[in-house]
C-alpha cells in the first residue's frame, strides 16, 4: 500500500517430516525463497507447528523485524490460526501471515515427481510472498449485542424458545398472532406414543410463560418489519385491534356469555361453536377476549353492544386502532408452525362436502374431552356414535402429481393414535386404516403402532381410490394390496390424515424476514445437516413445523436448540466481526448500485447523499462477489484485492 | 386361494431373477404408452378407483408390478387388459403420474400386434343391430384385432 | 341466430337421433343452429392411448381440418366421447411436434394444411359459458320445479385433468344446469364413475352390473331420472337395464334422458312422441311429471 | 530429445468446496501431474474474467475453475455467478482466437478429492492436447 513500510519477509519452510522434505528438495526451496524481492530471511524447520517450530518463527519475526511472514507448510485450514496466534504473540498483525500449501496440493500429491514438485513448490511460495507484500494488517472490529430474543410463533415451539432463552436469564418477546398462544398442541386430544393428555402437559408452559418476569408475551400482533442485522435488529410489531383493553380486561369472561352471536369456532375446526367476543378456547392466555369484526352484529350494523354494557371493567372498546410499536432485539426464532392442507383440496374424497368425512385435527377435536362432544366421539352429521371409522393415511402426501410430494412424517402416528383412542372410547367401534407404509421411526414409536395392531386396529395396505356418501354411511372404496382385492367399507366415518403444509401467510413473513423458504414454503435452513437450526441470515434461527413437519418431542429439541443458538450469541458481549471483509475507495465509487445487487446478504447500500455506496461491515460475509461486479475498481475486498490475485498470476504465468 | 384368482403366484411360479428386471417388456410398454413403470410405489390407488377391478383376475397395480418385474406371461394370460374399459380414472388419480390405462393400452397393443391373443369380437347379427356404432366401433378399436 | 359448426359422429344419425333433434329444439330456442359439417368422417370414437398409434388420430384430426376448411374455429359436438376425441387430437397435433409432423404427412392430399387451430366445444360449455346458467334459469322461470335428475358424466366428460369440461374429481357444470332448469340435482355419487364403455359389446353382463349400482346409486339419491350427455353412456345406462333386470329380480327401471331432452322440456317444448322409441326403461310418466311442472 | 511440452495452467478454487477437495486429494495421497498452480479465493463467483484474461495473454495454457455443487454455495449463489460468467468468457475466448477448451470449470466438492485429483489430470491432457497457448507466440515477436 502507498506509504506502508519496507516489507521484510520471512520465509519458513517446514519439513513436516518426511511428508514434505521426502518429496521436495528443501534446501532448494530455501535458495530460491531467499532471492525473492523483499525476502529478509528464509529458513526451514522439521515440524513448524510444534512448540518448538512456533517459537522459531516468533524468534525470527523479532531477530529480523519482519513485517510480513509467508509459511510454506500444510493447507491454510489446518494451521493458518495456529500461525497467526504465534505471530500475533510476537507483535505481528495476524493478517499479515499467510501460508504457502506445499504439502496438500504439493508434496502429496506429486510423491513421484520430486522435480517438478519442487519447481511448483516454489512458485507457490514466490506467489504467496508476493501476495502478503501487500497485505494489509486487519483489526477484528466488534458490534454490541442487543440481548432481547423475537420468537415468531407461540405453538410449543415458540414456547419452549421462548422459556429457555428466559430462564437463560434474557429477555423475550413472544408475538403470536392468534388471540392465545398453544398452537396446534393446545387442539390435541393425548399425544403419541404415551398417551398423556396434551393440555395438562401444555397449560403449565402456556401460564408460565404468561407470567414469566422476562416474557413479554404479544398475543393478536403480527410482526410487520424488520431492519438491522444479528444483534442489532429493529423490529415493527403490530397489535392488532382486538376490540378489548386488555390492560382494563380482568377476563371475567361476562361479555362471551351474554354475547348474542353465535359461529362455528376454528379451534374446534368448526365442530363446535364459539360467539363473536371469544377467546378460543377457556385456558387461553393470554386470557382475554378479541371481538371477531367479521360477525359482530355492532361492527357489521352499528346495533347490539350487550358485550359493552355487560362489562364491568369497561374494558370493551370498538374503537380501538391496531398499534406499530418497535423494538430492538439481537436474534429472531422463526416458530411459525403448520396448518393441514385443506381437504377441499381432495375431490375424490368428497372435497370437503361429506360432513362425515372430516380431517384429522376434528378428530383430534372430537376425542378431546374439551372438545365440542367433552371427548365422546360422535360424528359431525347427526351426533350419532360412529361404529367404524376409516383412516386414511397420506392425503396429499406423497403425491407428487397432484398434491404435496413429501412426507408428513407425523400422520402415521397421530392415526395410529386415534385409531386407538376411538377404539378406547367406543366399545365395539371398529377402526380401519388405510395405509402405504407404515412411518414409525421414533422412540418407541413402532411398539405403539405394534399395540395398536395387536388391540385389534385394522391396517389395509393400499390407498383408497374414492369416498361418497350413500344414505347416512360413507362408502370407502380401497383395495388391500397384500390381497389383491379391492374392499368396500361402509363406514359410518372417515378421518383424513391430511398433509402438513407452512402456514400460508409463510411467503408474507418471508418477505419481511428476508430469508428463505423452500418450494413448498417451508423455512430453508442454513445447511440440512450441519446448520438445521440456522437460515442464511445470521441471528435467525428456526423451530418446529414452519421449517418440516415434525411430532412434539422433535419440535422441542429443535426449539432447545435453536434457543440454545440463541443464548449463545447472547453470551458473548460483543460480535467479533471477521475483518476480511470489503471496503469502498469513495473516491472512485460511481454510486452505479451494481454492486448492492451482486450481494446476496445485502450488506450494501446507497448513501443517496453522497452518491457512494457503503458497506454493512456486520452483514458483509466477505464473498467478493461485489468488487467483481464493480466497474470501477471501487470495491477492494481486504487482502484478496484484484491487485493482490493478478499478481499471483504474474509469478505463475 | 391367489392361484384361484389368477396368475398371481409368487411363491410357486415366478423366480425372479436381477437379469429379469427391467426387462426389455416394461420398456416395451413404457416406450408404447409413455408411462414410467418404474415411478410406482405399489399405493393401489389405480385400483382402489377401477370400475371394472371386481371383475378383473389381476388388479391394474399388480400389473404394473408384473410389468417392473418383466413377468410377461402373468400379464399376458391375464384378462385385466380385456376388461379394462380405459375410462382413466387410475391415470388421473395416481399420486406418481404414472398413466396406467395407457400402460395397459400398451399391453392390449402388444397382445394384438403379435397375434397371439386371437382376440375376436365375433359379434352376432342380432349384437351389431342392438348395438350402437359407437360401442362396436369403440370395441373394435380396443379389443379386437 | 348463432350459427355453430356441428359434429354429429356416428351414433347420432342412428341410436340417438333423439338427442340429436332434442339438442336441434332446445338450441334454436336459445338463439343456436346447428349446422352440420358438410363433408364429416367418423372420429374413431374412443382416443388410441398408444403412442405410435399416429394414424388413428388421422380421423379426428380430418374433422377438426373441415371445420376450418369450412371457415369456423370451434366445433360443437353433443356426445361426449366425439369431443374428448377430438379435443385430445388436437391437443396432440399442437403439443407433440413429432407427432404433428407425422400427421401432416399422412394428410397430404388434403386441400389445405391443417393449422391445429379448431377448438372443439362441448353443450355443456356452451350453455355455461356463452348462454350463461343465470340468462337460461330467467329464461326458463320454474321449470322442471320438484323433479330431481342424477346428472350422469361418465369419464370422457371430465378425463384426462385439464381437456374436460369441469373440475375433473369436483365437477358442477352438470348440477348447474340441472338448477338452471329448475330441477334438482340429485348429490350422485356415481356420476363420474365409467358404465362400462365399449366393453357393453364383450363383457355385456359386466356392463349390467355397472348399470345396476349407477341406476341403484340414482334411485338411492333420490332421482326421478339419469341426465347423460354421452349415447354410449346412455345405451349402457338405459338399454342395459334390460339384462340387470333380468340378473336380479329385484331391480327396479329408471329413465335414462338426454340432458337435451329435459332442456326441451324445461324451455316448455314438446317432447317428441318418436323419441320416447328409443328409451329402454320408461320415459312416459317422468315426461308427464316433467311437462307438468314446466 | 525434444522436451515435452509442459502446460502452465492456473486454477482457481473456492475456500470452501474445491480448495478443501484440492486438500482431500493430497490427505488421500491421490497423484496427479502438477501442471496446475493453485490461487485460493473466497468464492468462484469473485474469480473476475479479468484473472482469466490476463493468465491467458500472459501466457498460461490453460484455466481451471472450481466451485461448490449448484445449491451448495457457502455464500448461495456465487457458483450460479460464476457459471453464468464462465459461458461468457467461453465466447471472448473464441474471439481472441483461443480455444475454449482451455478454459475448464468444475464443480468439486470438500469430499470429491478423488474427483479433484481426475479433474487435474484430465485438464493436463486434454490442455497438453491443445498444445502452447498461441498467444504466447504471437505475443512474444
Ligand atoms: C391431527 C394431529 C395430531 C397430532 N398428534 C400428535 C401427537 O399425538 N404427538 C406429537 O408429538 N405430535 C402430534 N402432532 C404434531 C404436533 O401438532 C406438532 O408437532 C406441534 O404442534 C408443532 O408445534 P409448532 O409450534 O411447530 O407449530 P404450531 O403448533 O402450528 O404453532 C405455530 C404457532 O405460530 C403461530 N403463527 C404462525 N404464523 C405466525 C406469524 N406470522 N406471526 C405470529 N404467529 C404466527 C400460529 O398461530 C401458532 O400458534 C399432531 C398433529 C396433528 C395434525
Ligand atoms: C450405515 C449407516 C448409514 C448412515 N447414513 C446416514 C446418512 O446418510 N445421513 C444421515 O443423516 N445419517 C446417517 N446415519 C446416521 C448417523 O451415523 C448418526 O445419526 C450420527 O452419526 C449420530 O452421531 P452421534 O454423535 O449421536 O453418535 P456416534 O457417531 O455414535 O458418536 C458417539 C461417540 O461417542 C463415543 N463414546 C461412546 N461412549 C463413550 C464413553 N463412555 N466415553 C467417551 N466416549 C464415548 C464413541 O466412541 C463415538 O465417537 C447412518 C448410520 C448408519 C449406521
Ligand atoms: S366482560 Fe370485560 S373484563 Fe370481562 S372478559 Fe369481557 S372484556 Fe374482559
Ligand atoms: S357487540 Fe358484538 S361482540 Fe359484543 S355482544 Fe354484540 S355481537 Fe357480541
Ligand atoms: S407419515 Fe405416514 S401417513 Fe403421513 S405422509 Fe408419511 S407415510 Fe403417509
Ligand atoms: S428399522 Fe430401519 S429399515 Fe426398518 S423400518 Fe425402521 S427405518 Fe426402515
Ligand atoms: S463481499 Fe460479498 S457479502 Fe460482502 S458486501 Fe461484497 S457481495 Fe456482499
Ligand atoms: S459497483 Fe462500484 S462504483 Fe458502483 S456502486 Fe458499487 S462500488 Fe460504487
Ligand atoms: S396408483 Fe400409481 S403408484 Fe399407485 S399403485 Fe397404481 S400405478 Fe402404482
Ligand atoms: S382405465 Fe381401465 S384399469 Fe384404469 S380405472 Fe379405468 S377400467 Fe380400470
Amino acid at each position: 500500500m502507498k506509504g506502508s513500510p519496507i516489507k521484510k519477509i520471512g520465509v519458513l519452510i517446514c519439513h513436516c517430516g518426511k511428508n514434505i522434505a521426502g518429496t521436495l528438495d528443501i534446501p532448494e526451496l530455501i535458495r530460491g525463497a531467499a532471492a525473492l524481492p523483499d525476502v529478509a530471511f528464509a529458513g526451514d524447520y522439521k515440524y513448524m507447528c510444534s512448540q518448538p517450530g512456533q517459537e522459531l518463527l516468533k524468534e525470527k519475526i523479532k531477530e529480523f523485524g519482519l513485517n510480513s511472514v509467508v509459511v510454506a507448510a500444510c493447507t491454510p485450514n489446518l494451521h493458518e490460526p495456529t500461525f497467526r496466534k504465534a505471530a500475533a504473540e510476537a507483535g505481528l498483525n495476524p493478517y499479515c501471515v499467510e501460508m504457502a500449501n506445499i504439502r496438500e496440493q504439493c508434496a502429496w500429491v506429486h510423491q513421484n515427481n520430486g522435480h517438478s514438485a519442487t519447481e511448483k513448490a516454489l512458485q507457490i511460495i514466490a506467489m504467496m510472498v508476493k501476495k502478503v507484500a501487500q497485505n494489509s494488517p486487519l483489526f477484528e472490529a466488534s458490534i454490541p449485542i442487543v440481548k432481547r430474543a423475537l420468537i415468531i410463533g407461540g405453538g410449543i415451539a415458540g414456547m419452549q424458545a421462548a422459556l429457555d432463552i428466559a430462564d437463560a436469564g434474557y429477555e423475550a418477546i413472544l408475538v403470536e398472532r392468534e388471540p392465545s398462544i398453544g398452537g396446534h398442541m393446545a387442539q390435541l386430544s393425548e399425544t403419541f406414543p404415551t398417551l398423556d393428555c396434551a393440555q395438562c402437559i401444555l397449560t403449565p408452559k402456556m401460564v408460565s410463560i404468561g407470567s414469566h418476569p422476562r416474557i413479554r408475551l404479544l398475543a393478536y400482533s403480527e410482526v410487520r418489519g424488520l431492519e438491522g442485522y444479528v444483534g442489532n435488529f429493529k423490529v415493527k410489531i403490530e397489535r392488532k385491534s382486538s376490540g378489548v383493553d386488555w390492560d382494563k380486561c380482568t377476563g371475567c369472561g361476562i361479555c362471551m356469555e351474554k354475547c348474542p352471536t353465535k359461529v362455528p369456532g376454528e379451534f374446534d375446526r368448526g365442530l363446535g361453536k364459539r360467539k363473536a367476543i371469544y377467546t378460543p378456547f377457556p385456558q387461553a392466555v393470554p386470557n382475554k377476549p378479541v371481538i371477531d369484526k367479521a360477525n359482530c352484529l355492532y361492527y357489521k350494523k352499528g346495533v347490539c353492544r350487550i358485550c359493552e354494557k355487560n362489562c364491568e371493567a369497561r374494558a370493551i372498546n370498538f374503537q380501538q386502532e391496531p398499534q406499530i410499536i418497535e423494538e430492538d432485539v439481537g436474534a429472531i426464532v422463526v416458530a411459525t408452525g403448520y396448518d393441514l392442507y385443506s381437504t377441499e383440496n381432495l375431490g375424490e374424497y368428497g372435497a370437503g362436502e361429506i360432513p362425515d368425512v372430516i380431517d384429522s385435527l376434528a378428530f383430534e377435536r372430537l376425542l378431546s374431552a374439551s372438545g365440542p362432544t367433552s371427548g365422546e366421539v360422535r360424528r359431525p352429521s347427526d351426533g350419532k356414535i360412529p361404529k367404524s371409522v376409516v383412516f386414511i393415511h397420506c392425503a396429499g402426501s406423497r403425491d407428487p402429481e397432484k398434491h404435496k410430494p413429501y412426507c408428513s412424517r407425523i400422520c402415521c402416528m397421530y392415526s395410529t393414535k386415534q385409531a386407538l383412542l376411538y377404539k378406547h372410547a367406543v366399545h365395539g367401534g371398529q377402526p380401519y386404516l388405510f395405509y402405504i407404509d407404515i412411518r414409525s421411526g421414533g422412540k418407541n414409536y413402532e411398539e405403539f403402532v405394534e399395540r395398536a395392531q395387536s388391540e385389534g386396529v385394522i391396517y389395509t395396505r393400499g390407498k383408497v381410490g374414492r369416498v361418497y356418501q350413500e344414505g347416512d354411511k360413507v362408502i370407502v372404496q380401497g383395495v388391500d394390496t397384500l390381497l389383491g382385492k379391492p374392499m368396500k367399507i361402509e363406514a359410518d366415518m372417515v378421518v383424513l390424515a391430511m398433509a402438513m403444509q407452512p402456514q400460508l401467510t409463510t411467503p408474507e413473513l418471508r418477505r419481511i424476514l428476508k430469508i428463505t423458504t423452500d418450494i413448498h414454503g417451508f423455512w430453508t435452513e442454513a445447511h440440512p445437516k450441519m446448520n438445521p437450526l440456522g437460515t442464511t441470515t445470521r441471528g435467525i434461527y428456526l423451530a418446529g413445523c414452519g421449517q418440516a413437519p415434525r411430532d412434539i418431542p422433535d419440535t422441542v429439541s429443535q426449539a432447545s436448540g435453536a434457543a440454545g443458538k440463541v443464548i449463545g450469541l447472547f453470551s458473548q458481549n460483543e460480535l467479533p466481526l471477521d475483518p476480511m471483509t470489503v471496503y469502498v475507495e469513495e473516491d472512485l465509487c460511481a454510486g452505479c448500485g451494481l454492486c448492492v445487487a451482486a450481494c446476496s446478504y445485502e450488506a450494501r447500500s446507497l448513501d443517496p447523499q453522497k452518491r457512494i455506496v457503503l458497506v454493512n461491515a456486520a452483514l458483509c460475509q466477505g464473498c467478493g462477489a461485489c468488487m467483481i461486479a464493480c466497474p470501477n475498481g471501487a470495491t477492494i475486498h481486504k487482502n484478496f484485492s484484484r491487485k493482490q490475485i493478478l499478481n499471483m498470476v504474474d509469478v505463475l504465468t | 386361494m391367489l392361484k384361484e384368482k389368477g396368475g398371481l403366484s409368487y411363491n410357486t411360479k415366478m423366480e425372479i431373477e436381477t437379469m429379469d428386471i427391467k426387462s426389455e417388456f416394461a420398456e416395451r410398454i413404457s416406450e408404447i404408452s409413455g408411462a414410467n413403470l418404474f415411478k410406482c410405489y405399489q399405493c393401489g390407488k389405480c385400483s382402489a378407483g377401477c370400475p371394472m377391478a371386481e371383475s378383473m383376475d389381476i388388479l391394474p397395480n399388480q400389473i404394473v408390478r408384473l410389468a417392473q418385474l418383466g413377468q410377461w406371461d402373468e400379464i399376458q394370460n391375464s384378462n385385466t387388459p380385456w376388461i379394462c374399459a380405459a375410462c382413466l380414472a387410475c391415470s388421473v388419480r395416481c399420486p406418481r403420474g404414472i398413466q396406467i390405462a395407457e400402460a395397459i393400452e400398451a399391453v392390449r397393443q402388444i397382445c394384438l400386434r403379435n397375434r397371439n391373443s386371437e382376440r375376436r369380437l365375433g359379434l352376432s347379427d342380432e349384437q351389431i343391430k342392438e348395438l350402437p356404432p359407437i360401442a362396436i366401433i369403440s370395441a373394435y378399436r380396443k379389443i379386437a384385432e | 341466430m348463432t350459427k355453430l359448426l356441428y359434429y354429429p359422429g356416428c351414433t347420432l344419425k342412428a341410436d340417438a337421433q333423439h338427442f340429436e333433434e332434442s339438442a336441434m329444439c332446445a338450441l334454436k330456442e336459445l338463439g343456436f343452429e346447428l349446422q352440420e359439417l358438410e363433408r364429416w368422417n367418423c372420429c374413431g370414437t374412443v382416443f388410441s392411448l398408444a403412442t405410435d398409434n399416429t394414424m388413428f388420430h388421422l380421423a379426428p384430426l380430418r374433422n377438426l381440418l373441415r371445420t376450418r376448411e369450412e371457415g369456423g374455429d370451434k366445433l360443437f359436438t353433443l356426445c361426449s366421447m366425439c369431443y374428448n376425441t377430438l379435443k385430445r387430437a388436437n391437443k396432440l397435433f399442437n403439443e407433440d411436434p413429432e407427432k404433428n409432423d407425422k400427421v401432416r404427412k399422412a394428410m397430404y392430399e388434403e386441400a389445405i394444411a391443417y393449422d391445429g387451430k379448431t377448438q372443439t366445444l362441448h353443450l355443456l360449455s356452451l350453455l355455461r359459458d356463452e348462454v350463461g346458467f343465470d340468462t337460461l334459469k330467467n329464461k326458463i322461470g320454474k321449470g322442471l320445479n320438484g323433479i330431481k335428475l342424477a346428472p350422469y358424466y361418465g369419464c370422457m366428460l371430465l378425463r384426462p385433468d385439464g381437456l374436460g369440461v369441469d373440475n375433473m374429481e369436483h365437477p358442477r357444470v352438470f348440477e348447474d344446469l340441472i338448477r338452471a332448469m329448475g330441477a334438482e340435482a340429485a348429490d350422485f355419487p356415481f356420476r363420474a364413475e365409467c358404465c362400462g364403455s365399449y366393453q357393453t359389446a364383450q363383457q355385456p353382463e359386466i356392463v349390467a352390473e355397472r348399470t345396476r349400482l349407477i341406476i341403484g346409486s340414482a334411485r338411492k339419491c333420490g332421482a326421478d331420472a339419469v341426465a347423460v350427455s354421452c349415447p354410449l353412456c346412455a345405451f349402457n345406462l338405459d338399454q342395459r337395464q334390460a339384462i340387470a333386470a333380468r340378473l336380479h329380480s329385484d331391480f327396479e327401471l329408471m329413465p335414462v334422458l338426454y340432458i337435451t331432452e329435459c332442456l326441451c322440456l324445461a324451455l316448455g317444448i314438446e317432447f317428441k312422441e318418436p323419441w320416447k322409441a328409443f328409451h329402454y326403461a320408461p320415459v312416459d310418466a317422468v315426461i308427464r311429471k316433467m311437462e307438468k311442472k314446466a | 530429445m525434444a522436451k515435452e511440452f509442459e502446460p502452465k495452467i492456473v486454477g482457481f478454487l473456492c475456500n470452501w468446496c474445491t480448495y478443501t477437495g484440492a486438500d482431500l486429494a493430497g490427505t488421500s495421497r491421490i497423484q496427479y501431474p502438477p501442471h496446475v498452480r493453485i490461487i485460493r479465493v473466497m468464492c468462484s463467483g469473485a474469480v473476475d474474467p479479468a484473472y482469466i484474461l490476463k493468465a491467458l495473454l500472459d501466457g498460461a495454457d490453460g484455466i481451471f475453475i472450481g466451485g461448490c455443487h449448484p445449491g451448495d454455495c457457502h455464500y448461495l449463489t456465487g457458483n450460479y455467478k460464476a457459471r453464468r460468467k464462465m459461458v461468457l468468457m467461453k465466447s471472448v475466448l473464441e474471439t481472441l482466437g483461443l480455444e475454449p477448451e482451455r478454459l475448464w470449470f468444475r464443480w468439486i466438492s470438500a469430499s470429491e478429492g478423488q474427483k479433484f485429483a481426475d479433474s487435474m489430470t484430465e485438464i493436463s491432457e486434454e490442455v497438453k492436447k491443445l498444445g502452447p497457448n498461441p498467444i504466447k507466440e504471437y505475443w512474444n515477436v
